[in-house]
C-alpha cells in the first residue's frame, strides 16, 4: 500500500467507479448493455464473497455457489409462497445462508483442508440434487417462474425496479453498500486476523487468537454476500431453477479471483467487472465461453497465481529491496 | 582408487536446508571397512552432515568423494546406485505391509534373478527377521523395525552404510544388539558410518570417532581414545567458547 | 415388504456399488499416493461413455472389442498425460499448494471436458445399442439384465486384478509404498516420480473402466460426470481419504443402500445419502471408517 | 555471574508447576512422568540430549498437544484441555522451533499484530475505528517501536518481515510475544542456528525483560548459552526431570555428561 493515507486513494477508486456507474444508464438504453452492467456488478459481489473466505482467510470454499443458490431459492419462496417482498426475502435469504454456513462449517472445519474442501464441493452438488429433485418444495427442474419485480411502497405508491434502468440503480446500491461493507471489514483489523490465520494458523494461536471462530466467521459472511447476489440476480432474471447451481458459476467467480488475486480488494472488484463484461461483448456461444474460462483458470493458475495484484506487488518490490546476497546467508 | 585413499572423504562440505548453513567446512575421511561413529551436542549438526552425504540437503559449497567419484551433484537415488545406503532417523518402513513385502519392495532395482539371493543374503545378516515375515511391519519393536530398514537397504550390497541415530526409542538391550549387528557388518567389510547419541555404546563397537561442535569437526581421532579426551565433557556441556575448543585442533 | 423386491434392490445395488467402487477406487489411489485430487474424475468417465459411444458402432456393436480399445488408448493417454501434469504440479515452497493447484487445475480440466462434450455431442441423452443380449438371467423371481450381469463381471474382475497388483507384483507395492512413506521410498532407491506417473495412469484406466462399464446399464448426458464425482468423494472420504480398500468397500454398501432406499422412500433421498452419509462420518470420525490419517492438520 | 536475586531453588514460589506429565506415541514414552518447576521471575533453563522429550512437554504445556495425563498449573489454575489460544490468552506465550513470523507483514506490524488478542478493543470499535480504538492503536504502536528498538530492529520496522535474517526473525518474534506483557514466556530453542555473538545478544536481552518481572523457561541445546543465562537449569533425561539446579552445579554434575554421553533416548521396547 503506498504511503499517501489509504483513505484518500481508496475513496478517488470508489468515486471514479460510482460515477461511471451513474452514467452508464444516460450512455445507453439498450437492455442487453444495462443487462451485462448488472450481472457484472452482481457478479463481482459474489465472487468478492469467496475471496472474503477463500482470498482472505484461506480456505477455499467451493461451497459459494451452494449459498448462491439456497439464498435464490429461500428470497423466491418467501415472496411466491409466502407473499412476503423481496426484501424480506433477501434478509431471510441471508439468515438462511449463515445459518447453515455456520452448521456446515462447524463440521467441515473439523478436518484438514483437504477435505473441507470437498464437502464443500458436495454441499453445493447436494443443494442442486435437492432443487432437481425435491418437487414439493422446489417444483424441481421447472423451477420458480414468474417472480415478480422488486418494488418499494404501498396501494398507488409503489416505486416498482421492473426498467432495465431501474433494476441497474438497484443494483449498483447493491454492489456499493455490499462491497463497501466488505471493504470496511477487510481493511479493518477483522481482515488483518484473517490473513494471519491464513498465512500461518499455529502462530495465530499461539498469539492467542481463536482461529476456529474467526474461520466460522469468514465464512458466515461469504455465505450472506453469496446468497444475497443469488437473491437479487434471479429476481432480475425472474425464475429460479436447480441450473443456479451450475458449475458455471462456481468456475466464474474462481477465475475473477485469482485473475485479481487473492485477498486483494479492488484487483478484484476490477477484474470481477472486466470478466463479466468481455465474454458478453464477444457473444460466444454458451459452451466455448465456458471452455475459454476453463482455459483461462489453467493459464491463472500455471502462470500467476498471484493474479494481478501478485503482478504489481512483484513490480513494486523489485524497486524498492535488494536481494538478499549470499554473504549474507553465510554469515 | 589406492588401498590408502579413503572410501569415502569430505572437502569443506558447508550444506544445511536453504537456511543458514549447518554443517559448516567439515573436512572427515572415512577409511575402507571401518566404522566411523559421528557424535556431539545437540544441534552440532550431525544428522544434517550424514543427509547430506546421501544428498538430502541443499550443498553450498565443497566435495563429497566416494570411491574416487565426486557425488555432491548427484541425487539420492544416483548415490544408492553407486552403493551408498542411508537408513534415516526413525522409523522408515512401510508400517502397513508386511516383512516380506518390505523387503520385496526394497529389492526393486536387484535383477530379478538375484532378488532371492539378496533375500537370503540379509536374512542370514539378520536372522531374528527371519520368523516375523508375515507379521506388520508396523507391529514389530522398534529394534525389530531397525533391523529390517537396515536389511531392506543391504539387499543391494551397498559398500558404505550410513546410519541415524539408531539407537533413537530402543531399549538399552536392543541399543546393544543393533551396534553389535554393525560392527558383524564392519567386520564382514562394509564401511559404516553411523550418528549416535549414545556415545558410550558407539564408540565401543567404532573403529574411530568425530566430535561435531557447531557445524564442525572439533577433533577426531581412534574411538577409545576420543572417550578418553577430555575435551568431550567442554563439547557437551561447554566451559570454553567454542572457538577455544576448536584452536585445539 | 416382499422379500423378492428387497432380494432385486441388493443385486442391482451390488452391481452399482461396484462400478462405483472401480470409480472411487481411482480417486483415493490418487490422493493416497500424490495427495493431489482430481475434479475432473467425473468427466473423464463420461469421456470414456462418450468414446464407447462412437467406436462401439465402428465395430458394429462389438462391446468387448471397444472395451479393449477405450482401456488401452487411456492407459496410452494417461501415461502421456501424468508427465505433464507432474510438472505442472511442481511447486516451490511458498508458492500455492499442491493440493490446491491439483483441484484448480482439474476444475478448469472438468469444464473443458464437459463442454468440450457438449458443444460436440450436445446435451441430448445417449444410448449406445450393443451387441450385449437384451434380457436376463433370472433366479426365482430376481432378474439379473445381461447388461448388469457383464458390468458386474467385468468390475469384479477388474477389482481382483487390482487388488493382485496392489499385494503380488512389486510396482504395485511401491505404490503402497510411496503412500504409507515417502522417505523410506526414498531411502531404498525408489524413484517417485516414476511410482507418480504409474498411480496417474492407472486412475486414468480405472475411469475409462467405469464409463466402459457403464454403457449397457443407462442412459447418459455429458453432466454425468458431476454426479458420479459427489459419489465418489462420498465414498473416498468415508472410507477414509487415500484408502484404496476402503473405498472399495464403502463403495459397494452405498450401492446397496442406495438401491434399497431408493426403491422404498423418495427419489430424492436415494442421491442425499452419499453426502448425508459423509457428514456422519465427518462429525463421529473425520479420519474415515478405514482410517489412513486425515486427521486436523 | 548468576547472581539470581531469587533464592536460586524452584520450591519458593512457582509461577508454572508440572506434575507426573506423560505423553506417549504408540508404545514410546516420550515423556514419561514429567515433574518440572518454573520460579516466579527467574529465568529456567530446561537442556537434556535428543529425543529426551523437551518439545513434546513444551507442545504439552501450551495446549498445542492435550492427549497427554498429569497436572500443569500456571498460578494455580489448571491448564490441562484448554486451547493453545486460550492458554495465550492466559499470559503463557510461546516461541517456536522452526521459526513462524508473518513474512508477508512488515515488521512492525508483525508486532502490533501479536497484541489483537491483548488490548480489550472489541470487534465493532475495530470496525467503527472509533476514538478509543485509534488511541489504543497508537499506545501499541508508541510500545511497538519501542519493543523493536530493545531487540535492534527498530530500522528494520517497515521492511518485509520475510526478508529478515534467521537470527532477526527469532529477535522479531521474541519482541512479538512480549508485547502482551506475559506472566510466563517460553522460549522454543532461541538461538539454534543463530551464531554465538547473536546468541549472547539475545541472551543480555531475555536478562534485561527479566529484569522487568517476566518469567522465562528457555529449551536449548547451545549450552554455554543457558549456563550464562539461567538461574536454574532442568536437565531432561528419558522423559522424565533428572535434576534441576544452577548453572555450576549443573555442570559439574557426573550424571548429567553421562545422561548426554549415554544416549538418554527415551525407553521403548
Amino acid at each position: 500500500m503506498t504511503r499517501t493515507s489509504p483513505v484518500s486513494w481508496n475513496a478517488l477508486l470508489a468515486a471514479l467507479l460510482l460515477a461511471a456507474g451513474i452514467i452508464v444508464p444516460f450512455l445507453t438504453q439498450s437492455s442487453y448493455f444495462l443487462t451485462i452492467g448488472i450481472s457484472a456488478m452482481i457478479f463481482t459481489v459474489f465472487a468478492m464473497s469467496l475471496n472474503i473466505v477463500y482470498g482472505y482467510a484461506g480456505l477455499l470454499s467451493l461451497a459459494q455457489v451452494g449459498f448462491w443458490g439456497v439464498g435464490s431459492y429461500v428470497a423466491a419462496l418467501v415472496v411466491t409462497r409466502l407473499g412476503g417482498s423481496i426484501w424480506e426475502g433477501m434478509i431471510a435469504a441471508a439468515l438462511v445462508a449463515a445459518g447453515g454456513a455456520i452448521l456446515i462449517g462447524a463440521a467441515a472445519l473439523r478436518l484438514s483442508n483437504h477435505a473441507f474442501v470437498i464437502v464443500s464441493l458436495c454441499f453445493t452438488l447436494l443443494m442442486q440434487m435437492l432443487a432437481q429433485e425435491w418437487i414439493d418444495v422446489t417444483n424441481g427442474p421447472m423451477g420458480i417462474p414468474g417472480l415478480p419485480p422488486p418494488s418499494i411502497g404501498f396501494g398507488e405508491a409503489v416505486f416498482s425496479f421492473g426498467t432495465p434502468t431501474r433494476f441497474f440503480y438497484l443494483a449498483l446500491v447493491f454492489a456499493t453498500v455490499s462491497l463497501g461493507a466488505i471493504w470496511i471489514v477487510v481493511t479493518s483489523r477483522v481482515g488483518k486476523t484473517l490473513r494471519m490465520i491464513k498465512h500461518d494458523e499455529t502462530l495465530a494461536r499461539s498469539l492467542g487468537l481463536r482461529v476456529t471462530i474467526w474461520k466460522l466467521v469468514a465464512i458466515a459472511l461469504a455465505s450472506v454476500f453469496a446468497a444475497l447476489s443469488g437473491a437479487l440476480y434471479v429476481f432480475y432474471v425472474t425464475i429460479v431453477d436447480p441450473l443456479i447451481f451450475d458449475v458455471y458459476y462456481t468456475q466464474v467467480i474462481l477465475v475473477i479471483v485469482i485473475i485479481g488475486g487473492l485477498g486483494s480488494f479492488w484487483p478484484v472488484v476490477i477484474s470481477g467487472l472486466l470478466i463479466t463484461v468481455l465474454p458478453e461483448i464477444l457473444r460466444t456461444p454458451n459452451e466455448l465461453r465456458m471452455i475459454s474460462y476453463g482455459v483461462i483458470l489453467l493459464l491463472a493458475v500455471l502462470i500467476m497465481p498471484t493474479g494481478i495484484a501478485g503482478l504489481a506487488g512483484k513490480m513494486r518490490a523489485r524497486r524498492t529491496t535488494p536481494a538478499t546476497s549470499t554473504a549474507e546467508l553465510l554469515q | 582408487m589406492s588401498a590408502t585413499d579413503p572410501l569415502l572423504r569430505c572437502e569443506g562440505l558447508v550444506a544445511g536446508y536453504g537456511g543458514p548453513p549447518i554443517v559448516r567446512q567439515v573436512y572427515l575421511d572415512v577409511p575402507e571397512n571401518e566404522m566411523m561413529t559421528l557424535v556431539g551436542p545437540n544441534g552440532a549438526g550431525k544428522s544434517t552432515l550424514l543427509r547430506a552425504l546421501y544428498g538430502l540437503t541443499k550443498t553450498y559449497a565443497g566435495h563429497i568423494v566416494f570411491a574416487g567419484r565426486s557425488i555432491e551433484k548427484t541425487t539420492p537415488l544416483e548415490r544408492y546406485a553407486t552403493g551408498i545406503a542411508l537408513v534415516p532417523q526413525g522409523r522408515c518402513n512401510f508400517d502397513r505391509m508386511s516383512v516380506a513385502e518390505n523387503l520385496a519392495v526394497a529389492a526393486h532395482s536387484v535383477p530379478v534373478a538375484r532378488r532371492p539371493e539378496a533375500l537370503d543374503y540379509v536374512l542370514g545378516l539378520f536372522p531374528t527377521l527371519k520368523p516375523l515375515m508375515q507379521s506388520m511391519a508396523g507391529n514389530l519393536s522398534g529394534g525389530e523395525q531397525q533391523l529390517l530398514e537396515m536389511a531392506m537397504v543391504l539387499q543391494t550390497r551397498p559398500k558404505c552404510l550410513l546410519v541415524d541415530e539408531p539407537s533413537l526409542g530402543l531399549s538399552p538391550r536392543m541399543q546393544a544388539a543393533v551396534f553389535e549387528k554393525l560392527a558383524e557388518l564392519r567386520d564382514g567389510g562394509m564401511t559404516v558410518v553411523a550418528v549416535e547419541q549414545n556415545v558410550r555404546v558407539a564408540l565401543a563397537v567404532s573403529n574411530r570417532a568425530a566430535v561435531l561442535v557447531q557445524g564442525e569437526i572439533a577433533f577426531e581421532g581412534p574411538a577409545d581414545q576420543i572417550l578418553a579426551d577430555d575435551r568431550i565433557r567442554t563439547a557437551y556441556l561447554g566451559g570454553q567458547t567454542i572457538s577455544q575448543a576448536a584452536n585445539d585442533r | 415388504m416382499s422379500y423378492e423386491f428387497l432380494l432385486q434392490l441388493i443385486v442391482n445395488g451390488i452391481v452399482v456399488g461396484l462400478i462405483y467402487g472401480l470409480i472411487a477406487t481411482g480417486l483415493a489411489l490418487l490422493f493416497g499416493i500424490l495427495h493431489i485430487v482430481n475434479f475432473a474424475h467425473g468427466e473423464m468417465v463420461m469421456l470414456a461413455m462418450y468414446a464407447m459411444a462412437v467406436v462401439v458402432p465402428l465395430l458394429g456393436g462389438s462391446y468387448m472389442a471397444s472395451f479393449a480399445i477405450i482401456v488401452i488408448a487411456a492407459a496410452l493417454l494417461g501415461w502421456l498425460v501424468s508427465g505433464g501434469l507432474l510438472a505442472a504440479l511442481s511447486s516451490k515452497p511458498g508458492q500455492m499448494a499442491i493440493f490446491e493447484k491439483s483441484l484448480l487445475l482439474t476444475l478448469g480440466l472438468s469444464i473443458i471436458l464437459l463442454n468440450g462434450v457438449q458443444y460436440i455431442f450436445t446435451a441430448t441423452p445417449m444410448m449406445v445399442t450393443t451387441d450385449i443380449p437384451t434380457g436376463a438371467f433370472t433366479f426365482g423371481t430376481v432378474r439379473l439384465s445381461y447388461g448388469h450381469a457383464i458390468a458386474g463381471a467385468i468390475a469384479i474382475v477388474i477389482f481382483a486384478g487390482l487388488y493382485l497388483f496392489l499385494t503380488r507384483s512389486n510396482s504395485g507395492r511401491a505404490l503402497r509404498a510411496v503412500a504409507q512413506n515417502r522417505e523410506a521410498a526414498l531411502m531404498i532407491g525408489l524413484d517417485p516420480e516414476k511410482v507418480a506417473r504409474r498411480a496417474i495412469t492407472l486412475s486414468i484406466v480405472l475411469c475409462a473402466v467405469g464409463g466402459a462399464v457403464l454403457i449397457p446399464l443407462y442412459v447418459f448426458q455429458p453432466i454425468v460426470g458431476q454426479a458420479l464425482l459427489l459419489k465418489a468423494f462420498a465414498i473416498v472420504i468415508i472410507g477414509g481419504m487415500g484408502n484404496v480398500l476402503g473405498a472399495a468397500v464403502v463403495a459397494l454398501g452405498l450401492g446397496v443402500l442406495e438401491s434399497v432406499v431408493g426403491g422404498f422412500a423418495n427419489i430424492v433421498w436415494q442421491n442425499a445419502i452419499a453426502f448425508l452419509g459423509m457428514i456422519l462420518v465427518l462429525l463421529i470420525r473425520p479420519q474415515g471408517l478405514f482410517a489412513l490419517a486425515m486427521r486436523k492438520g | 555471574m548468576t547472581g539470581a536475586a531469587n533464592p536460586a531453588t524452584a520450591a519458593a514460589d512457582p509461577l508454572l508447576q508440572v506434575r507426573g506429565l506423560r505423553r506417549s506415541f504408540a508404545g514410546v514414552h516420550a515423556v514419561d512422568g514429567l515433574d518440572l518447576d518454573v520460579a516466579q521471575g527467574s529465568v529456567t533453563g530446561l537442556i537434556g540430549p535428543n529425543g529426551c522429550g523437551k518439545t513434546t512437554s513444551v507442545n504439552c504445556i501450551t495446549g498445542f498437544d492435550r492427549s497427554f495425563t498429569g497436572e500443569v498449573k500456571m498460578m494455580e489454575k489448571p491448564l490441562a484441555g484448554l486451547a493453545p489460544e486460550a492458554i495465550a490468552r492466559g499470559g503463557l506465550m510461546r516461541t517456536f522451533q522452526a521459526i513462524r513470523v508473518f513474512d508477508s507483514f512488515t515488521v512492525l506490524e508483525n508486532v502490533k499484530l501479536s497484541m489483537q488478542s491483548f488490548d480489550g478493543t472489541t470487534v465493532w470499535q475495530a470496525l467503527a475505528r472509533t476514538q478509543q480504538f485509534r488511541r489504543t492503536e497508537h499506545e501499541t504502536e508508541s510500545k511497538a517501536y519501542e519493543l523493536l528498538e530493545l531487540v535492534g530492529l527498530r530500522a528494520k520496522s517497515h521492511d518485509a518481515a520475510g526478508e529478515l535474517s534467521y537470527g532477526q526473525k527469532k529477535l522479531l518474534s521474541l519482541a512479538g510475544i512480549l508485547m502482551s506483557s506475559p506472566r510466563l514466556v517460553i522460549l522454543d530453542e532461541p538461538v539454534a542456528g543463530v551464531n554465538p555473538t547473536r546468541a549472547m545478544e539475545i541472551a543480555d536481552i531475555i536478562k534485561s525483560v527479566k529484569d522487568r518481572g517476566t518469567t522465562f523457561l528457555v529449551i536449548e541445546h547451545n549450552i554455554p548459552f543457558v549456563m550464562r543465562l539461567c538461574d536454574s537449569v532442568v536437565v531432561m533425561d528419558r522423559g522424565k526431570r533428572l535434576v534441576q539446579g544452577p548453572p555450576e552445579e549443573i555442570r559439574n554434575d557426573p550424571a548429567v555428561l553421562e545422561a548426554y554421553l549415554g544416549g538418554a533416548a527415551n525407553v521403548g521396547d
